[in-house]
């Protein structure tokens, strides 16, 4: 449903993706991985719209979406949470998930969704009025999880998913954002921790240096002896 | 500095000096002093505003103090200006401490409003105060030639004053921003925090570019009003005078040295030849052009003309993309 | 080196920090773990002085350092890093270092020799001209130590420096922080990568809601079950 | 006389709400700073002399007018002014709506030369005498309740619409905003038109008291920013008393020392500053957020 | 520079530069760009009448909103357009400003209508002052209120409570300065001296502590913008006294009226006047002034020139028709003996002045100020009596909205 297609992105006149293809199917969790710099965020920031392609075309269900503005490309469906969180720091946590239901699609139901928020994340329950600019890291972590979520996506984008979070935590979001999947969201995530990522992914892509260089099963690449080598380190 | 861009400004320097020999005109003559002083007090504004990142919209009160204690001393005690403008000088210092040091937590256009407020409430108490005493609202001084009395029987005179006091500055400028105080200004007035994480000793650097800016501020003040021989509180203590060099820097280019010059060169000359083409025709037609001047200029070189320049320097183009990274506070 | 005794800070109602003690030993690697909001940054941001405690003391190398300053305690030889990278976004990768170098010296050629010698040491391995406000995630934080390092402390906090770095990228900087301790840094660290925690740490302070949990060697830690509980989750290894 | 002091000051608190009410919006909130805001009230007041004076039309009515096109003006200083510089360095937007005010000031010059122009309504000039020491000035009353009508109205949008929580999502972090599926632009322009629109309306209100003339905006502007940062940079209840606390200032000092009046707010409002540098209600945090 | 003005007109031997600066930009606008219809009307009625030595005249024109442009503009004036006569100003500041070139420079400041006392206390050579300084302005105010004002009150002179306000520049400080050396010196209370910036949104509470102080009378000193709101919040506390004196600015100008409607009328005004009784003057004046009228009311929609306009054109018609040709020549030694030479007696200009300049301070002797009142939404004069328009003077002042029939 999510079909990019040989996209070149530039910053300036540094070209950092080169030729890159990727599909995500309806259903699917997809993971991104790669070394540091290869381009895993600047690819989801492209899908977003943040950034336009200098060539080639991103799909979503068979109409192009690369010449749209992110606002646009939002409402269709596809939300991304981003590297580094990005909550609006001087607003309490319960304004931010609020504004995740900007979207006219979720507006509806916001009300259902912020308590199944609170549910997920019991720790943003505790801290609701509080600012999340004075959030610990973790904390804005979850609420920048839970943000993207309110906007009820077909396809989610998580930059970073487990960045900063204690191992408990990672668990329980990692865990998750599989139950978000089994209810039907379509998964697209990046995360350092490849061990992670490619045990809840169906599919996964090897980004290295601006090109794709591999992909496959979540759990086979697992396998995969270059793979271990290069980002397991075994 | 390598040895062509050297002699370059040495050129340069040369021509600027020979200028009142070529130009015959007093009136241009006027008006390229004015560009001096105006490039100074410009350059002054930026040691605070662009190399600390601390935009005053208070300086005339520097200004105006210079202006007026020379003045005073000049008229009422027969103290030669030349004193008077140091006097003015430390005296805008101590007001400078008191007024915008404690003002130096607030930052952009919180310190902005707090600083022209500061100058607000200068003119208004110099207002009240002067009505208790017998100086008259407006000062005149008298027109009597003499290097002791910095007062000139031509434009040439205040030309080679505002010249060294413009050099003078340019070669502060230039110490400070290639020594470590210029590192600690530019840090600090990126990121606060991280720069007292890394031992930057903060408030003393602010408070050193603070004592450059206002005392040099208030020379300005001083040549100024000796070229116009007048003074009266509405004008040396106008808001305006804070915009305009604030103004100057931008245009040139805020935080560079050489910014304020251009600015300088570029604004003054533009007000006076829009007011002189078009004041005499229809009221106010050289004021809206000024606006849309001054509207399309800063915002088609938001980073000055040496902004622009060294953009076009190292061929850079403007990046198109929106970037998530633009945003000051980045968070990750 | 630096001891912290009793400490207390409470926001608003809120008390993040509910009596801590602990001390770090010169040479020493110290680790802090513990949950999403525990209280840990909260602790560097005292020691570093920019948050002052409500009660208790810090002393380091015999002076208190509780109501000093942030850049007299860095003066005194304490670095730190921002878990939320602080980088000077328009100056220069080297520039940036060189801000910290300047700390130690009033020459720019001198602090712009240290500063590159600072950087090849994190291995930040970009050309020495970058505006900070290019690089990656990895970057930003092997800048950040950077940055800190350049100021020559003897006692180094590191904030979650290896958030976001991939398993090659971890090693990398275990590698890195060793170095450090063999030329005498002591170092004071927060992570939730545990593999890395528990290579590294000489010991452990585990921190829940603002209180000391326990500290000890790290597989103590590893095997406490409250720490199992709070922080780790049932099985160790993911 | 003290109670009549206090009733004028609270009443000239009201002309300062009302004359900071579109910035309230622009700055306070959207942090957009708009220097031309005076000029926009002022060209407000020409709209509403020139619709008394050729159709006849009382100020209260003229709103209706008033609104939609300075809305519409809104629309296009943000296309003209704000958006070019909403990437660029801050004291670019300073400069580019100082040049702004200087043009609109200059172009009311052109067009309609410089005299005084007044409004004469069946409520201008009259009091409400309530004993012979104690009079309410009839205009003042309009004006004051109608700019807390109207800031209610904005509480309202801010908390409850979506435009509104936009508002202020945008202005804290556009492009996390875009990620959001918010069209900044649409946003923006909404705010600033908006933000106008407050303030012709304010024009509107103020003259059957005042005058329009090239700069009669210029003794606004500074008192308005001082009123939306004394209550608290986003606070709107901030804004109501920052207005309040300027007018009784003001006004007691007027009966001590008329000529340190306009000081005795400035030095009041800098003194506040220093030592809350958020305003008196404003939101707090922003302080804290870089050590984390 | 622009020049403006009519065309050259046959039998002119080309034309000669005027200098004008006038603050036509900025606060000070309207009054800036008044006096500059009178002096355009001058300059218009001089060129159709052959100009001047047979030049055609045009004007150099400098927009000086403040002292800073004021020097360079005069500097401009000088040396880009060699005008050898610079004429204006109306604001003080501009005028101190200007002059200063002028005179260094050695050309002719010839101002109009700038009232500050000290301009002319400079011992300037090429600076001529046609109206009277500040300080004698209020102390006519007063002198009419102790001579004409206070034996109609049916008071005791000592019980008569006067207070003075006032704008707290140049123009107001003097004012207020010489009104109340006459008042203090006829013996009445001053209850008040109350200074205020011209720039203020609010005159509540100085109009609040004058009504407990009840005075009889309140002399005032202010511009447009401040004079109008401190009248309308008189109105609206109920401030009620037996007399109000203005000095100029706010209370000589329709827009004054314009905005109070008959709540104007009854206020007196020490001042320069455009509408006083013609009988006053000699033929050849009273026939100009009729003629200013109608080609004034002709340019501008019928309305009637204030007092700012008048003096404009005034100043300048004397140059261009009297002084200049007199002096034989533009130059400025020239133009200056034969300024000095002059002398006008009263009732000879369309002001009702006189010109004499005082051989030290060079301001002109015979101006003075003349007392008008409000009446029918009118400015009239009443005082000097051989230029009162009317007899009927309505003392003391009707409480508010009683005052339609002022005069009647
Ligand atoms: N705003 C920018 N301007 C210029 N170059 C950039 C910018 N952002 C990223 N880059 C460059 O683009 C390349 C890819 O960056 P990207 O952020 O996509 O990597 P990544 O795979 O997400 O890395 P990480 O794992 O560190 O987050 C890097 O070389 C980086 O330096
Ligand atoms: N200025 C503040 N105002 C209110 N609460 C605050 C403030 N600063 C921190 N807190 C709260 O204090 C708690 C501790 O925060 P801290 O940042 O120290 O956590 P942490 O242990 O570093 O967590 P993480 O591992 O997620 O970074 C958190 O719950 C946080 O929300
Ligand atoms: C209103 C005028 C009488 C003012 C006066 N001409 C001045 O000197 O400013
Ligand atoms: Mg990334
Ligand atoms: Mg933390």
């Amino acid at each position: 449903m999510l079909d990019i297609k040989n996209i070149d992105v530039f910053y300036g006149d540094v070209q950092v993706l080169f030729d890159v293809s990727l599909q995500v199917r309806p259903g699917e969790i997809v993971a991104l991985v790669g070394a540091n710099a290869a381009g895993k965020s600047t690819t989801l920031k492209t899908i977003s719209g943040l950034l336009k392609p200098k060539a080639g075309e991103i799909l979503f269900h068979e109409k192009n979406i690369h010449t749209l503005d992110s606002d646009k490309i939002v409402e269709k469906g596809i939300i991304q949470v981003p590297e580094g969180r990005r909550l609006f720091p001087r607003l309490s946590v319960e304004a931010n998930l609020e504004l995740g239901s900007y979207p006219k699609r979720a507006r509806a139901k916001a009300q259902d969704n912020l308590k199944n928020m609170y549910e997920i994340f019991p720790q943003l329950y505790d801290r609701r009025h509080q600012l999340t600019g004075s959030l610990s890291g973790g904390e804005q972590q979850m609420c920048a999880i839970a943000r993207g979520l309110m906007s009820m996506p077909e396809v989610l984008m998580v930059d970073e998913t487990s960045l900063g979070l204690s191992p408990l935590l990672v668990k329980h979001t990692i865990r998750t954002i599989k139950e978000i999947n089994e209810l039907g969201t379509t998964i697209l995530l990046i995360d350092q921790n490849v061990n992670y990522a490619l045990r809840i992914a169906h599919r996964a892509y090897v980004l290295e240096n601006g090109r794709i260089v591999m992909q496959g099963e979540g759990n086979s690449l697992l396998e995969d002896p270059y793979l271990r080598k290069a980002y397991l380190g075994i | 500095m390598n040895k062509q861009k050297k002699g370059m400004l040495i050129g340069l320097l040369i021509v600027t000096l020979l200028l009142p020999y070529l130009i015959q005109n007093e009136f241009y003559l006027h008006v390229l002093t004015s560009v001096l002083v105006y490039a100074g007090l410009a350059s002054s504004w930026n040691i605070l505003g662009g190399f600390a990142g601390q935009l005053s919209l208070g300086h005339t009160a520097f200004f105006g103090i210079g202006a007026y204690t020379s003045t005073l001393l000049y008229v009422y005690l027969g103290i030669s200006p030349w004193i008077g403008m140091l006097v003015g000088g430390f005296l805008a210092v101590i007001v400078s401490f008191i007024t915008l040091y404690p003002s130096f937590r607030l930052r952009g256009v919180f310190f902005a409003m707090v600083t022209i407020s500061f100058g607000e409430v200068i003119r208004i108490l110099f207002v009240y105060f002067r009505n208790k005493t017998t100086i008259p609202y407006g000062v005149t001084i008298n027109y009597e030639p003499s290097f002791t009395n910095m007062i000139f029987d031509g434009p040439m005179g205040y030309f080679y004053v505002s010249f060294v006091y413009l050099l003078i500055i340019l070669v502060i400028s230039w110490k400070v921003k290639n020594s470590r105080l210029g590192f600690f200004l530019n840090a600090l007035k990126e990121n606060d925090e991280a720069a007292q994480a890394l031992g930057v000793p903060t408030s003393a650097s602010k408070f050193k570019a603070l004592a450059i800016s206002a005392f040099f501020t208030a020379i300005g003040g001083t040549i100024l009003v000796q070229n116009i021989l007048y003074i009266e509180p509405e004008s040396a203590f106008s808001t305006s005078i804070s915009t305009e060099l604030a103004l100057i820097s931008i245009i040139g280019g805020i935080g560079t040295v050489a910014g304020p010059v251009i600015g300088a060169i570029i604004l003054i000359p533009l007000g006076e030849s829009l007011r002189a083409l078009f004041s005499g025709s229809v009221q106010g037609l050289h004021l809206v052009l000024y606006g849309v001047l001054l509207m399309v200029v800063v915002l088609k070189n938001p980073n000055g003309i040496m902004g622009f320049i060294s953009s076009f320097n190292k061929k850079r183009k403007k990046k198109r993309e929106v970037q998530l990274e633009e945003v000051p506070d980045v968070r990750g | 080196m630096l001891e912290v005794n009793n400490l207390v800070k409470s926001f608003g109602g809120l008390q993040v920090t509910k009596k801590v003690s602990f001390e770090v030993k010169k040479g020493e690697i110290f680790g802090i773990i513990g949950p999403n909001g525990a209280g840990k940054t909260t602790m560097f941001n005292q020691i570093s002085g920019f948050i002052k405690p409500d009660s208790g003391s810090i002393t380091f190398k015999g002076n208190s350092i509780e109501k000093r300053s942030p850049k007299d305690i860095c003066k005194l030889g304490i670095g730190r890093t921002f878990q939320i990278a602080q980088p000077f976004p328009k100056m220069s990768v080297l520039e940036n270092v060189m801000v910290g170098s300047l700390l130690r010296t009033k020459s720019i050629n001198q602090a712009r020799e240290k500063a590159k010698e600072v950087l090849d040491f994190v291995q930040l391995n970009v050309p020495y001209d970058t505006p900070s406000s290019n690089l990656t995630i990895s970057d930003r934080k092997r800048l950040e130590v950077a940055k800190a390092l350049a100021t020559e402390p003897e006692l180094i906090l590191l904030d979650e420096v290896m958030a976001g770095l991939n398993q090659t990228g971890v090693k990398e900087f275990i590698n890195l922080i060793f170095e450090l301790k063999k030329r005498g840094t002591s170092v004071l660290i927060i992570e939730h990568i545990m593999e890395a925690m528990m290579t590294l740490s000489d010991r452990i302070l585990v921190l829940n809601y603002g209180e000391e949990v326990l500290t000890g060697k790290p597989q103590e830690v590893a095997n406490n079950p409250k720490v199992i509980e709070a922080y780790l989750g049932d099985e160790i290894h993911a | 006389m003290i109670l009549q002091i206090l009733i004028s000051g609270i009443l000239l608190g009201g002309v300062y709400i009302l004359a900071s009410i579109g910035l309230t919006l622009i700055f306070g909130v959207a942090k957009v700073v708009n220097f031309a805001h005076g000029e926009i009230l002022m060209l407000g007041m020409y709209l509403t002399f020139w619709l008394y004076s050729i159709f006849n039309l009382d100020p209260t009515y003229s709103i209706a007018i008033v609104i939609p096109i300075f809305f519409l003006l809104g629309t296009l200083m943000y296309l003209f002014v704000i958006r070019p510089s909403l990437n660029a360095p801050e004291l670019t937007q300073v400069f580019a709506t100082l040049g702004l005010s200087i043009l609109l000031q200059n172009l009311a010059l052109l067009l309609w030369g410089a005299d005084y122009r007044t409004v004469k309504t069946f409520y201008s000039n009259t009091a409400v005498t309530i004993s012979p020491e104690i009079s309410i000035s009839v205009s003042r009353v309009v004006a004051f309740v109608t700019s807390l009508l109207i800031l209610l109205v904005l509480i309202i949008f801010l908390k409850k619409t979506y435009i509104g929580k936009a508002i202020q999502a945008v202005s804290q972090d556009r492009s996390a905003a875009m990620l959001m599926g918010i069209s900044v632009k649409r946003i923006y322009m909404y705010a600033v038109g908006i933000g106008c629109a407050c303030a012709g309306l304010a024009g509107a209100l103020l003259i059957p008291q005042y005058y329009a003339f090239p700069t009669a905006g210029v003794s606004f502007i500074l008192i308005s920013f001082v009123v939306v940062v004394l209550g608290g940079i986003g606070s709107i209840p901030g804004a109501i008393v920052g207005g309040i606390i300027v007018g009784l200032l003001e006004s007691i000092t007027g009966v001590f020392v008329p000529e340190l009046k306009e000081a005795s707010y400035f030095i009041f409002f800098i003194v506040i500053l220093l030592i809350r540098p958020n305003g008196l209600f404003g939101v707090k945090g922003a302080g804290e957020e870089g050590a984390r | 520079a622009k020049e403006s003005g009519s065309d050259g007109k046959s039998g002119s031997k080309g034309s000669e530069k005027v200098g004008v600066i006038l603050p036509l930009s900025g606060p000070l606008a309207q009054l800036g760009n008044e006096v500059k219809r009178g002096f355009d009307i001058a300059q218009e009625m001089v060129n159709e009448q052959d100009g001047v030595l047979g030049k055609q005249v045009k004007f150099a024109v400098a927009d000086a909103p403040d002292s800073n442009s004021a020097t360079s503009s005069a500097n401009r004036l000088i040396q880009n357009d060699k005008v050898s006569v610079i004429t204006g100003s109306y604001s003080s500041a501009i005028s101190f400003a200007a002059s200063q070139v002028a005179e260094r420079n050695k050309v002719i400041f010839w101002e109009q209508g700038a009232v500050a006392d000290d301009i002319t206390e400079r011992g300037f050579k090429y600076l001529f002052r046609l109206i009277y300084p500040a300080s004698d302005l209020g102390r006519a105010a007063a002198n009419f209120l102790v001579d004409e004002v206070s034996p109609k009150l049916d008071m005791k002179t000592e019980d008569i409570k006067v207070a003075i306000i006032h704008e707290d520049s140049s123009y107001g400080s003097k004012v207020a300065e010489g009104a109340k050396e006459v008042v203090e010196k006829a013996g009445m209370q001053l209850v008040a001296s109350e200074a205020y910036s011209y720039k203020t949104n609010d005159l509540s509470s100085t109009v609040s502590k004058l009504k407990s102080l009840k005075p009889d009378v309140i002399i005032a000193c202010q511009y447009t913008a401040d004079g109008i709101l401190f009248w309308r919040q008189a109105k609206e506390a109920g401030l009620n006294l037996k007399a109000m004196i203005g000095n100029g600015g706010a209370h000589n100008i329709p827009d004054f009226a314009a905005a109070m409607g008959d709540d104007a009328n009854g206020i007196f005004n020490a001042g320069t006047s455009s509408n006083f009784n013609t009988d006053g003057l000699d033929a050849d004046a009273k026939k100009l002034y009729e003629e200013f009228q109608e080609r004034y009311a002709a340019k501008n929609d019928g309305n009637l020139p204030s007092a700012h306009a008048a003096m404009g054109f005034n100043a300048m018609y004397l140059l261009l028709k009297e002084v200049i040709p007199a002096a034989g020549s533009f130059k400025p030694e020239d133009i200056r003996k034969a300024a000095l030479a002059m002398d006008k007696p009263i009732g000879s200009t369309i002001v009702g002045w006189g010109v004499k300049f005082d051989p030290k301070t060079q301001n002109n002797t015979l101006a003075f100020p003349m007392i008008d009142q409000w009446q029918e939404q009118k400015i009239i004069t009443i005082y000097p009596k051989e230029f009162g328009l009317t007899e009927k003077v309505t003392i003391p002042l009707p409480e508010w909205g009683n005052r339609a029939n002022v005069g009647k």
